[in-house]
C-alpha cells in the first residue's frame, strides 16, 4: 500500500493512543507515542513502534505540553501528528505550531479551531449561516443581575455553560430563581479551574432533551459531507455514557436535515478533516446547535460500524492531500451500533474514581463485538488521567441484535483490580425504557431513581461456595488461611436436604 | 474437612468441604461434598487459571473469579461481584473494618488522592444519608463525598483547597 | 425479546460451540453445554448456563455418542440440538433421533443429510437437477484395473475421494499411472479410519483450481436463498487455512450463476436451514459441484460480516419454523472480510500438532477484527481433539483494508505456551501473490517452495537483551539463574560502539 | 553487574547488565547499561506483566513477552520467536539437548502421542534431510515424521500399529 506519512507522532494516550496506532499500522505508517512518566508502560508506548518520554505525570508538562510533543516529533522526524480527543485536540496552539515546524496536524485549520473553540464566537458565525440556535446569550454574563434579567426573559429552567468549555465542566442547570447566584459561582469557579478562563453564559434549557451529534467529514478541496448522527443522551453530569447510531429519535428525514445543516455549519467554518456537530433535539424533531467538535469523537466507532468507514484512515488520507474518496449519495448506513464507555470508577459510590492494578481482564470478542481497550493485566490505572479503560461497542443488524451482542458481551467482561461501571451498563441495556428507546438526557437519573436490582440469592450461594473452594485450595497466596478455630461438624444433624434450587 | 464462616452482604453461612475426588491435571475436576449451613450439595470444580475456578452445581455451571485483599474475598459471579469475608484468626477486625453495623461513630475516608474544593457541611449540622459533605476533585472529576447515615457532623479534618491522600479519614459523623 | 426455545444444547466443543453460546444469549435462550473428561474445564463448558459430562475423551464415546447426547438433551430439558460443524453435525441418524425424541434439530432433515452424505448418490441427484460436474465415476472403484482404466480416460493427473469423505481424509492427487495403485491402497486405509468405509472413486483432477463455496440459507416454508461465496482455495492436505469473502476471481455475474446453482442444487435435496455447496473453478470462471455441507461451515463468520447477517440467529429462527426475513434482492454484500485459522502447530516442524498448556493470551481486537476463540489462559490445549485455537477474522471497506486489519491484528496476536501458524499468515499476508488476489489450491505448496523470510538481526539482539534482563529480575521462577562463573568483564576495553541500528 | 553468555540460532553474545535505575511501582521505568559484545547500549525497561517487558532502545519501542523452560528462555518479539539459551551451570547439557550440531546420531523422537499407521523407510536407506520416516496419526491427523539430516537409518525402533508417547525415540540417523 503506498504510504501516506512514513511516520505518525500520537501525541495522547490511553485506549485512543492504541486506536490510532493500529491505524497507522494498516495503512504501513510508523507509529511513535509519547509518555509521561507514569505511562512509561502504558499500552500506547507497547503497541508504538516507537516511544518518547515528554515529562512528568502533571499534564501541563506532558501531555498538553506543545514545546516538548513537537520537540519529539523533530527528534523522531515524524511528519504528522494526531492529537486523538481530549489533551491537545482542540488546540489551536498545537495546530499552528505545527504549521511552522512543518509538520502536518491531522486535524482542522488553526482558524477552525480557534472559531469553534469559543462558544461565544462560534455561535455568531453559525447564526449567520443560519444554524438553528437554542434562544440564549451569545456572550459572557458580565454580572449576577444580568443574568437574573435573562433568567427571567427565557423562564426557567436556564442553562450555564462555560464559553470555552466542553465536556460538562462549568456547567449548570438552573431550575428555579433561588439557586441561580450559588450556580453561577459554581460554574464560573469549576470554568475557570478548568479552562482558566470563568467566562460563563446562560441559555433557555429544554427539558428532556436528546443530546444528538452529526458526523462530517470534509477534505481540504472543499469536498464535505455527513456520515449520520449519534444519539449520546445517556449522560451522567454531562459526560456521555453509552452512545448508539442510528438515533432512535431520528427519521431518515430528520437525518437529512440534520446532515445538511452540519454541512452547511463546516463550510462557514471552512472545516477540514472529521468534525462533529452536536445538536440538542427537542420531542417535536427540532433541533438546535450546540457545539462542533472540531476532532475525531470518543464514541467514533459506532459511525465506523453503521457506514463501513474508517474515520481515522479517511483522517490520515485528508491531512495527506487526499480527495473524500466518496460522495454524499455513496454513504449507507446499514445496522445498528452501540458504545458503552467503561470506567474505573465505583457504581455503589457515587461513581468515584477507583484506580489500581489490573489483575485480570477477560476481553469479550465474537460475533459483532469490537474492543477499543487502553488496559492490560498488569497494568496499573492510576489516578492522574481520566479513568476511561476501554470502549466496548457492538454491531447489529438491527437496534435489537446490537443490544441483545452488546448485553452478552458486558456479560463475558470481567475485569478485576478495579472496580468498573458494568454493572451501570446490565441495567440501562435491560431498562424498559432503554429497550423502547426513551432515552434523553434526563434518563439516567431517572433509571437511578428506580430502586436497584435484587441481590441474587442463589448466586450469593454459590459465591460463598466459590470463596471457601478458593480458601481450601489456598490460592489466595497466603491472605486466607482455613479457620484456626474449627466451628463444630454438621454433618452428624445434617438434614439431607434438597439440593439449591 | 474444612470448615469456614463466610459473611456476604451481612449475611453469615457455615460451610463445610469435603473432597470427594482429587485433580489429576491442572484443569482436571474437583468433586466437593459441600454443607452449606444444613444443606448438603455436590459441586464439581476445576481450576481455570489464576484465582479463576468453574464450578457445576444440579447442572448449573459458574464461571468464577476469585481475588484476595487484605480484609476479603472478591468473587465475580454473572457479572455481580460478592465480598467473601472468610473466618480466620483476622475475621474479627476485618469484620469490624468494613463496618457491617453502622451505629456509633463513622469515619468518612478519602478513597483516592485529590484535592478539597468545596465544603458542603459544617460541623454540627445534622446529616441525612446520602447527604453531601464535601467535595474532592480527582481524576479531573468533582466527586461529593456524601454521608453513610443520619447522624451529626461532628469533625471536620480537612480544609478547602487541602490535598488529601487515599485513606486519609476527612469527617466523622456519630 | 421472544424466546424462540427456552433451552438448546450445544452438541459440540472449542470455539464453535462458544460461538453457538454467544448466539443463544443474544437471543434469550439457556445454552447447555456437553463435555468429555478432560474437556471439564473447556472453554464451552465456562460459558455455558449448564454444562453436563458425557463420557471420556475418545470422542466415540463422548462427542460423537448419539445415545450420552440425547439423554443430557432430555435431562436438562432442552428444546432443541445445535451439532456445529465437524462430530456428528452431518449424522443422519442424530438429526432422526432427535426428532423421534421430540427434539428440534437444527439443521436439515435426516433425508437431506444422507443425501448429501453419500457423495455418489448427491451425485446422481444434483446431475438430474442440471448442477455441472468435473468428469468421473461417480460410483465407487470395485478394482485397481478399473481405476487405471477410467484415470486412462480421463487423462492425468486424476484425484481419488472418499466417498464418505470429507475434509480431505481418504484423498488423493495422482499424477502418473505409476502412483495411482499405492495411493488407491493410502486412500483406502484412511478413508476406513476415518469413516468406516473404504468405498473409494475417481475423477479428472483439475489442476490448480480454486476452491470456492456458496452459503444458502433455506426456510421451511420453501424459500431458499444465497448469501454469496467464499474463496477456500489457500489449503495445505486439503484443509483450509485462510479464507476470504468475496472471491478475488468472482464477478458479479458469476456470483449469480453460482447462487442460482447453489440454490437449484438445495432445493434438489429438499434442503432447509443453512449449508453450503462447495465447488471447484477453473481459471475461465467455469465451476463444478464438489460436495455439499449439511452443516455451518468453519468459516461462516466471514460472510456474516459482508452480508451483515448472524447466521446461527438466522439457523435458529429457520429452526423454530419462522421464515426467512429477507429475499434475494435485500442481501447486499459490502466490504471485505477475510478468516484465519489459527492452529496449535509447529510451522518448523511440517506443521505437527504442538498440544500443552495456554500460559499467556494476549488477542488482538479494535477495528474491524473478530476474534472466535476456544482457548483461555490457563487451558490445557490436549492431544484427543482438532488443534483449532480460535478463528481470527477481520472486514474492511475493501480487500485492501481487509488484509491490512487482519495483518495488524496477527502482528498484535501473543499466544505462549504451544507453537501456532501465527507465522504462515504473516507470510501469506505480505506475499505478492496472495494481496494480488492469485490464490489456487496449489498455492501454499508454491508458498513453501519460496525461500522463507530471513531472520531479523537486530530483533535477535533485543531478544538476547531482553532474555538477560528477564534472567536479571528472576522472572524465570528458578528455571534460570545468573551465570556462576561469570566471564570477565568487558567494560574496561568497551569502544564506545555506535548504538545499534 | 550481571554477565550472561546468550545463545540463540546458533549465535552466542556476550551480555553485561549494569541497573542505571530501579523502580518504585510495579510499571516503573528500569534503566540498564547493557554491554552486547563489545557495544554498549542504553535499555530503557519496564515490566508489564509476569514475563512481559516493555524495552525501548533509542526510541525503538518492543513488547517482549518471556517464557522461560528447562531448556531456554522462549522470547516473543515483533511476531518471531526467539529460543535463547542463557549459560549457567546446566548450559552445557542444555546445548547438546537441543543438538545445535548435526553430526554424529541422531534421535527422531515423537513430539505427541500418537499411533504409527505407516513405515516409509527401512532401517539400512540412506537418508536424505527432509525425506519420510514414518507416519504418525494424532488428533486425526496423518503426521510424516522426517529426518533432520542426511544419513543412513540406523535403527526402527516402531512397528507399523504401535501406539507411542511423546519424546519416545522413534529411529536413529547417523
Amino acid at each position: 500500500m503506498r504510504k501516506l506519512f512514513k511516520k505518525i507522532l500520537i501525541a495522547n494516550r490511553g485506549e485512543i493512543a492504541v486506536r490510532l496506532i493500529r491505524a497507522c499500522h494498516e495503512l504501513g505508517i510508523s507509529a511513535a507515542s509519547v509518555y509521561s512518566e507514569p505511562d512509561r508502560a502504558a499500552l500506547h508506548v507497547l503497541k508504538a513502534d516507537e516511544a518518547y518520554a515528554i515529562g512528568p505525570a502533571a499534564a501541563a508538562e506532558s501531555y498538553l505540553n506543545i514545546e516538548r510533543i513537537l520537540e519529539a516529533a523533530k527528534r523522531c522526524g515524524a511528519e504528522a501528528i494526531h492529537p486523538g480527543y481530549g489533551f491537545l485536540s482542540e488546540n489551536a496552539a498545537l495546530a499552528k505550531a505545527c504549521g511552522d515546524a512543518g509538520i502536518k496536524f491531522i486535524g482542522p485549520s488553526p482558524a477552525s479551531i480557534d472559531l469553534m473553540g469559543s462558544k461565544t464566537r462560534a455561535r455568531q458565525q453559525m447564526e449567520k449561516a443560519g444554524v438553528p440556535f437554542v434562544p440564549g446569550t451569545s456572550r459572557g454574563l458580565e454580572s449576577v443581575a444580568k443574568a437574573h434579567e435573562l433568567a427571567a426573559k427565557f423562564g426557567y429552567p436556564v442553562m450555564l455553560k462555560a464559553a470555552a468549555g466542553g465536556g460538562g465542566k462549568g456547567m449548570r442547570l438552573v431550575a428555579t430563581e433561588s439557586e441561580l447566584a450559588s450556580s453561577l459561582e459554581a460554574a464560573r469557579s469549576e470554568a475557570q479551574r478548568a479552562f482558566g478562563s470563568d467566562e460563563v453564559y446562560l441559555e433557555k434549557a429544554i427539558t428532556d432533551p436528546r443530546h444528538i451529534e452529526m458526523q462530517i467529514l470534509a477534505d481540504e478541496h472543499g469536498n464535505c459531507v455527513y456520515l449520520g448522527e449519534r444519539e449520546c443522551s445517556i449522560q451522567r453530569r454531562h459526560q456521555k455514557v453509552l452512545e448508539e447510531c442510528p438515533s432512535p429519535a431520528v427519521t431518515p428525514e430528520m437525518r437529512r436535515r440534520m446532515g445538511e445543516t452540519a454541512v452547511q455549519a463546516a463550510k462557514a467554518a471552512n472545516y477540514s478533516n472529521a468534525g462533529t456537530i452536536e445538536f440538542l433535539a427537542d420531542s417535536r424533531s427540532n433541533f438546535y446547535f450546540l457545539e462542533m467538535n472540531t476532532r475525531l469523537q470518543v464514541e467514533h466507532p459506532i459511525t465506523e460500524l453503521v457506514t463501513g468507514l474508517d474515520l481515522v484512515h479517511l483522517q490520515i488520507r485528508i491531512a495527506a492531500g487526499e480527495k473524500l474518496p466518496f460522495t454524499q449519495e455513496d454513504i449507507q448506513l446499514r445496522g445498528h451500533a452501540i458504545e458503552c464507555r467503561v470506567y474505573a470508577e465505583d457504581p455503589d459510590n457515587n461513581f468515584f474514581p477507583s484506580p489500581g492494578r489490573i489483575s485480570s481482564s477477560i476481553e469479550p470478542s465474537g460475533p459483532g463485538i469490537r474492543l477499543d481497550s487502553g488496559i492490560y493485566p498488569g497494568w496499573n490505572v492510576g489516578t492522574d488521567y481520566d479513568p476511561l479503560l476501554s470502549k466496548l461497542v457492538s454491531y447489529g443488524a438491527d437496534r435489537d441484535q446490537a443490544i441483545a451482542r452488546i448485553r452478552r458481551a458486558i456479560g463475558e467482561y470481567v475485569i478485576t483490580g478495579v472496580k468498573t461501571n458494568l454493572s451501570l451498563f446490565r441495567r440501562i441495556l435491560t431498562d424498559p425504557d432503554f429497550l423502547a428507546g426513551k432515552t434523553d438526557t434526563g434518563y439516567l437519573s431517572r433509571l437511578f431513581s428506580k430502586s436497584p436490582p435484587e441481590p441474587h440469592g442463589h448466586q450469593r450461594e454459590i459465591a460463598v461456595i466459590a470463596a471457601a473452594i478458593y480458601s481450601a485450595l489456598d490460592l489466595t497466596n497466603g491472605k486466607r488461611t482455613p479457620a484456626k478455630d474449627p466451628v463444630p461438624s454438621q454433618w452428624k444433624h445434617a438434614a439431607r436436604a434438597e439440593a439449591m434450587e | 474437612m474444612n470448615t469456614y464462616e463466610i459473611s456476604v452482604g451481612g449475611k453469615t453461612y457455615k460451610v463445610e468441604l469435603q473432597p470427594a475426588a482429587t485433580a489429576h491435571n491442572p484443569n482436571a475436576e474437583l468433586k466437593y461434598r459441600v454443607l452449606l449451613d444444613a444443606r448438603e450439595i455436590n459441586v464439581s470444580c476445576a481450576r481455570t487459571n489464576e484465582g479463576s475456578l468453574s464450578l457445576i452445581v444440579n447442572g448449573e455451571s459458574f464461571d468464577v473469579h476469585c481475588k484476595a485483599n487484605a480484609e476479603a474475598i472478591q468473587v465475580y459471579l454473572r457479572g455481580a461481584t460478592y465480598e467473601c469475608v472468610v473466618s480466620d484468626p483476622r475475621s474479627l477486625r476485618t469484620r469490624k473494618k468494613i463496618g457491617l453495623a453502622d451505629s456509633g461513630e463513622q469515619k468518612l475516608t478519602a478513597s483516592m488522592p485529590g484535592k478539597v474544593v468545596r465544603i458542603i457541611s459544617q460541623v454540627g449540622d445534622q446529616i441525612k444519608a446520602g447527604q453531601g459533605i464535601l467535595v474532592i476533585e480527582a481524576m479531573k472529576m468533582q466527586n461529593e463525598v456524601r454521608s453513610p447515615k443520619d447522624g451529626q457532623l461532628k469533625k471536620l479534618l480537612v480544609r478547602q483547597g487541602a490535598n488529601v491522600i487515599a485513606g486519609e479519614v476527612l469527617a466523622v459523623i456519630e
